[in-house]
């Protein structure tokens, strides 16, 4: 045991702070190397856009936006700054919403897009893999090429395209499916009520089959490509050699052993994931965290945009190492060096 | 009786890519019997074909390997099998570990390196037998294991927690699980240090010993043929170039490549120059007319250029495939 | 007798890996305190003989310079090679110890012709001053293993057999002239009938050539075939050295007589001692971490002395044996042992 | 298309040339737009445009891949673990927020050579990874050993010995990246963060969502740039899978006899 934390934990740790660690300065160095003075460009842009703020607020904002920057005091200071006001959870009041904070109304999107993002991730990643296993061991089944063909064409399309094309075919062309939103405009969200719950689960719908039938292309592909090359390693040649029945072979022979690798992929294609349930939620106008953002986009939301960006490094990076964390749980040579 | 006989067989790769289509004549014309109680090795270099003839013995043919002509007759106590006809699922269910067995090349990495030891027994046994007690099968398999002098606590661990020579011993184990009537042993010491190939392979000799069944060793390394084997046959190019009892093919080699093979072997305590032959193993994608080790024979004639010489039987059970000899010459 | 005398000696060198992660993990030592030299006036063939884990490649990399001892040091030509930094005297020792690798195939690069490393050689060593002369260089040391220049021209590792890519990395080393080659499993990949050519080969080399052969390896057969002398190794430890006729043919530690008597000899009414039933060894790491002895576990004649300190290096007739059976200390525990 | 943008009858930058809201005629085969523009030669700048981004961000972020891949990778030691560490970083990270924040900081100057620029400066770190542990085995095999025994210098290896075996893993992660980025560059034009008086598939959805096409009824501005850009996507794969197939060293080794 205590070599599992000296040899894996603690490496894994590491891993996980530095990558907050770059994700973080990274969005800290970023403004800083913008050619304007995004502060006054923002104060600017506010009272060109006609704002009926008085000047004492025009102050306000002007002074929290130099906070929310950083901008006072060496590059030095300013850095150490910016990490206290991120160890406060102080992300800063909105400035389309002034001054609601930031992570008040992500707090409040956060439980849609999670929602929407864990159970699709998860049954594309099961099924993506079971089928590409499958595929790439009954390479002659008439079925699963079509699958196939189809997981191909889905990968290669961005996902904006997609959720697109369902969204024009399922709403437009055949409306059987609500067009936007998560629930119908008007209603307030009431978790007690069915009734809700049913229109939130169709309104969840086309939105989750988006990320789903992308998810499963990519899975699909990857793990194709992962089992052909097992199925030539010697401890499957030998299991039929034995004569075991092919779904044992199958099951405990190829996916288990390339399931590791991807629960691997998995952890490293969260962020990408991630990005791509975003633009699916601007798709469908569903109002989530990627809602958010484009309305912060649109209202020249800095701070929002800010805040979305650095909840969404620490997320996916959680998220990583929780799965790296779970690893050992499947692979024996890790658990046993 | 014989347990197999292969006639006249005729194995190739047949392979095309972008219009470049390649034949590699692996097994070109082979014939040989197995008989029960014995151990019989097959002995060549790289690429002679002796893991083709294997692939094609124990019902293992896959693309691009096509038979193109030959049988391959099997005789378990009465139960004929052909293997160039039988189906994929009797095959599976009445041939496959319950009368014959393989121990792979690389055996080292045959095991599942997520699951543990057990595990693999468990699948050959539920598959071929059924396990109807768990608690039995576990003291059979315990008892197994023990029988052939490997620990308990072996069946517990995962592969990757195994030694080389431990693995392969445990791959033995498992293919001896049914006592079938052959196991297929190919290159089993093949990377293994000597002292434990030595383990390894008296761990054979003590198997066949006991349960009187046929061991086919395929290995390149002469000098094991000379300690482990009953008989013995050199493939060279995809052909028998001689067959005879080991100790014949070791005291009295009629073929010029086998002679070659036996001379050239260093020995501790001889420290008399040893040559090589020249030239190489010929390319089986385009391998020389007539005898297909011509052009390196110190002894080369005219006929040997054009006429593939027949394997014919010289003294009692010595057959050598070489101009040279004729039934009658000897 | 002084070490510029000495084409290589190498002193007390030890070599501990770190194995495990970052912060936790363990020491192995791979070489174990390992001396010996080869004289700089008498080319000799030496072997490094051992089975898999007992350092002998780990050596060979130091002795090449890829690898830094963790402790002693290795001279060539009575220069420390630790202290070797600029790349012009990396260039010049290179010169001058030139390796063969083991797997034939894995030598030169499948997507090169093989020439390209024959001319690079030539060029990088400024054995030749244009084009023309670099051809009739590399021409001659293809002429020495037995080809030309004409039979490899054009020609990609796949498209020549085991027997002869193993030949043109033999042509390769001698292409700058060196005094040393160091051969690491050289014909453990080629083809029996082709097997022999080569090891004639560096018999050749020692013989008309001048040519040092550090020859590494773990076939006891071909040892005795062409080297003067051989080293056995186990676990890091060389635990016998000498004469390869008196090392082989009369083994004094118990591991080498093990060794000796489990390499199947090719003759079928010898097959008594072989198959004589033996106990197989504990695992690597296990043999590794013993105190004392590492062969203690699985020795015949094990002593308690031998579980508790390492054995001396006592000379024997013309070998230097590691055990206890030979020396003082070791001979008076035996003798209490006795009733 | 690309080609066929140079014959355009019209200019791409100017608006209501056409009567606008038409629906797919044989005279103007997509349609025309709320903006007065005819659809399909209005998209063959967008294909070019798009390609465009495309291509420039595949070669800046190869460049970066191959450096740091091979540097890492043949170098080793700390050099080694600090790239990685960066480019893991760079694999895990959500990039679209990150290139939300940038382009919205750099909206006054956003062009397509700068979306690319920025584009390439994100889509290096899984290639690097790839090309690093590529090297990293190859470093291992003997091939290395002997060219540096041959006295050639780091460099001359890693072009000689490594790239070669690189080049073929460059080549399939291009239409990865190209993808990528086209990809990309359709997300931030739909969000308004890029340069929209460009045509490209992305500011082509971008005009059709302002004018809420799909409402009007005018279906075909958001269903020919989807459907052009699904074709193009899948044809760039179909594409570069069947070249990579080809130049795979595998391939190659079969090809030439091994």
């Amino acid at each position: 045991m205590r070599k599992f934390v000296l040899r894996y934990l603690i490496p894994r740790i590491i891993q996980y702070l530095t990558l907050i660690f770059v994700g973080i300065t990274l969005t800290y160095i970023i403004p800083r190397l913008a050619p304007t003075n995004p502060v006054e460009a923002q104060v600017s842009m506010m009272i060109a856009r006609g704002s009926s703020l008085d000047p004492d607020a025009i102050e306000a904002m002007r002074a929290a936006l130099t906070e929310l920057y950083g901008l006072s005091g060496s590059p030095v200071e300013q850095y150490f700054a910016f990490w206290s006001r991120l160890f406060r959870g102080d992300l800063g009041p909105s400035l389309g919403n002034f001054p609601t904070p930031v992570s008040e109304m992500i707090g409040q999107a956060l439980p849609y897009t999670l929602r929407l993002l864990i159970p699709a991730l998860i049954i594309s990643w099961i099924f993506g893999n079971f089928f590409g296993a499958l595929s790439s061991y009954y390479p002659e089944n008439k079925a699963l090429n079509v699958v196939e063909v189809l997981g191909q064409v889905v990968r290669s399309i961005p996902y904006y395209i997609v959720a697109i094309v369902l969204l024009v075919v399922f709403s437009y062309f055949i409306p059987i499916f609500p067009f936007s939103g998560a629930y119908p405009i008007g209603t307030r969200p009431d978790w007690s009520s069915l009734d809700f719950i049913l229109t939130y689960l169709e309104h969840s719908v086309l939105p989750a089959a988006t990320l789903i039938l992308v998810g499963f292309g990519g899975w699909f592909v990857g793990m194709k490509s992962l089992t052909s090359n097992i199925i030539s390693e010697d401890y499957v040649v030998y299991a039929e050699i034995v004569g075991l029945k092919k779904r044992n072979i199958l099951v405990q022979y190829i996916m288990r052993t390339a399931m590791l690798p991807q629960l691997t992929a998995l952890a490293m294609s969260l962020g990408t994931v991630f990005s791509g349930a975003l633009i699916m939620e601007v798709v469908f106008g569903y109002p989530g965290v990627g809602s958010l953002a484009i309305r912060a986009v649109y209202s020249n939301d800095y701070s929002m945009i800010m805040g979305i960006t650095i909840y969404s490094i620490i997320g996916v990076a959680t998220a990583v190492f929780l799965i790296d964390l779970l690893y050992p749980l499947f692979d024996p040579r890790v658990r046993y060096q | 009786m014989t347990l197999l006989s292969v006639r006249n067989l005729r194995a190739y790769y047949q392979t095309e890519a972008y219009g470049i289509s390649r034949t590699v004549q692996a097994v070109d014309g082979i014939s040989f019997d197995l008989f029960p109680n014995e151990i019989y090795g097959v002995a060549g270099e790289s690429s002679c074909g002796k893991t083709t003839l294997i692939k094609v013995i124990s019902g293992n043919i896959k693309h691009p390997l096509k038979v193109l002509e030959g049988s391959v007759i099997y005789n378990f106590n009465g139960y004929q099998v052909d293997m160039l006809q039988i189906s994929e699922d009797e095959l599976r269910r009445n041939v496959r570990w319950k009368q014959i067995s393989y121990v792979m090349q690389g055996s080292m990495s045959v095991l599942n390196p997520v699951r543990k030891v057990i595990k693999t027994f468990e699948d050959i046994v539920r598959t071929h037998e059924g396990i109807t007690d768990k608690k039995k099968f576990l003291e059979q398999t315990r008892a197994h294991i023990n029988r052939l002098g490997l620990p308990t606590d072996v069946l517990n661990a995962y592969p990757h927690q195994l030694s080389g020579g431990m693995r392969q011993r445990v791959a033995i184990a498992l293919a001896t699980v049914f006592q079938p009537a052959l196991i297929i042993a190919d290159e089993p010491t093949t990377a293994l240090d000597v002292v434990v190939q030595r383990g390894v392979l008296h761990m054979i000799k003590d198997i066949q010993a006991m349960s009187k069944n046929t061991v086919l060793l395929v290995t390149h390394d002469m000098a094991v043929h000379a300690n482990v084997t009953d008989r013995m046959m050199i493939m060279y190019a995809g052909r028998i170039a001689e067959e005879a009892p080991t100790e014949s093919i070791f005291n009295a080699p009629l073929h010029p490549y086998t002679q070659h093979l036996i001379n050239s072997l260093p020995m501790i305590g001889e420290k008399t120059t040893r040559t090589s032959l020249g030239g190489s193993p010929p390319n089986l994608a385009n391998p020389p007319g007539g005898c297909r080790f011509h052009p390196r024979c110190p002894h080369v004639m005219d006929e040997c250029r054009t006429v593939v010489p027949d394997l014919v039987t010289v003294k009692e059970r010595h057959r050598v495939a070489c101009h040279l000899f004729k039934e009658d010459s000897v | 007798m002084s070490t510029s005398e000495k084409l290589l000696d190498v002193q007390h060198v030890t070599v501990k890996f770190h194995i495990g992660g970052l912060l936790g993990g363990t020491f192995l030592t791979a070489v174990n305190d390992v001396s010996f030299s080869l004289e700089s006036n008498k080319p000799e063939i030496f072997t490094l003989a051992g089975e898999s884990g007992s350092g002998k490649t780990t050596l060979s990399r130091v002795l090449l310079r890829d690898l830094e001892p963790t402790a002693g040091r290795v001279l060539f030509e009575g220069r420390d090679v630790s202290t070797i930094r600029k790349r012009s005297e990396f260039i010049e020792f290179m010169k001058k110890v030139q390796p063969v690798f083991q797997n034939p195939f894995e030598t030169f690069s499948p997507l090169r012709r093989v020439e390209a490393y024959l001319f690079d050689t030539a060029n990088n060593f400024k054995m030749a001053s244009n084009d023309r002369d670099a051809a009739r260089v590399v021409d001659d040391a293809l002429r020495n293993v037995g080809l030309s220049l004409d039979e490899v021209r054009q020609r990609y590792p796949h498209e020549l057999s085991g027997g002869q890519i193993q030949r043109v990395s033999v042509a390769r080393a001698l292409i700058s002239q060196p005094r040393l080659i160091l051969a690491d499993e050289p014909v453990s990949m080629v083809d029996a009938s082709l097997r022999m050519e080569i090891v004639n080969l560096f018999r050749k080399l020692r013989d008309e050539k001048g040519v040092s052969v550090l020859y590494i390896t773990h076939d006891l057969a071909t040892a005795y075939y062409i080297s003067d002398r051989i080293a056995i190794m186990l676990r890091g430890y060389i635990v016998e050295m000498g004469p390869v006729e008196d090392v082989l043919e009369r083994p004094a530690h118990p591991y080498t007589q093990l060794l000796k008597e489990s390499v199947p000899e090719p003759a079928p009414q010898k097959r008594e001692t072989w198959a004589r039933h033996i106990e197989l060894g504990a695992t690597e790491v296990k043999e590794y971490g013993r105190i004392g002895c590492k062969f203690a576990g699985r020795c015949p004649k094990v002593m308690d002395i031998c579980r508790e300190a390492d054995p001396p290096n006592v000379q024997v007739g013309q070998q230097m044996v590691k055990c206890y059976l030979y020396s003082e200390r070791g001979e008076k525990a035996a003798a209490e042992a006795q009733p | 298309m690309i080609f066929l943008s140079y014959d355009s009858p019209y200019d791409p930058s100017k608006s209501f040339v056409v009567p606008w809201d038409l629906p797919p005629s044989w005279e103007h085969p997509f349609g025309t737009t709320s903006r007065g523009q005819d659809l399909f030669w209005w998209l063959t700048f967008a294909v070019r445009n798009s390609l465009y981004v495309g291509v420039v961000t595949a070669i800046i972020s190869r460049v970066i891949s191959i450096l740091v891949g091979l540097t890492a990778g043949y170098r080793g030691g700390w050099i080694d673990r600090v790239l990685m560490a960066i480019s893991d970083t760079f694999v895990v990270l959500p990039l679209l927020p990150i290139l939300i924040l940038l382009s919205f900081l750099l909206r006054e100057s956003m062009n397509l050579l700068n979306l690319a620029i920025i584009l390439g400066l994100f889509g290096w770190s899984f290639d690097a990874r790839l090309i690093r542990s590529q090297v990293l085995s190859l470093r291992e095999r003997s091939f290395t050993r002997t060219a540096v025994y041959s006295g050639t210098n780091s460099f001359w290896i890693t072009i000689h010995e490594h790239l070669p075996f690189v080049l073929p893993i460059v080549f399939a992660t291009t239409l990865n990246n190209l993808l990528w980025s086209m990809g990309m560059e359709v997300t931030l034009s739909v969000l308004g963060l890029s340069d929209l008086s460009t045509p490209t598939l992305g500011t082509a959805l971008f005009w059709a969502n302002q004018h809420g096409a799909l409402v009007a009824g005018v279906w075909w501005w958001i269903t020919a740039p989807a459907l052009v850009t699904a074709v193009l996507f899948l044809g760039l794969y179909l594409l570069f899978t069947s070249i990579n197939e080809y130049i795979d060293p595998r391939t190659r080794l079969r090809l030439i006899g091994g």
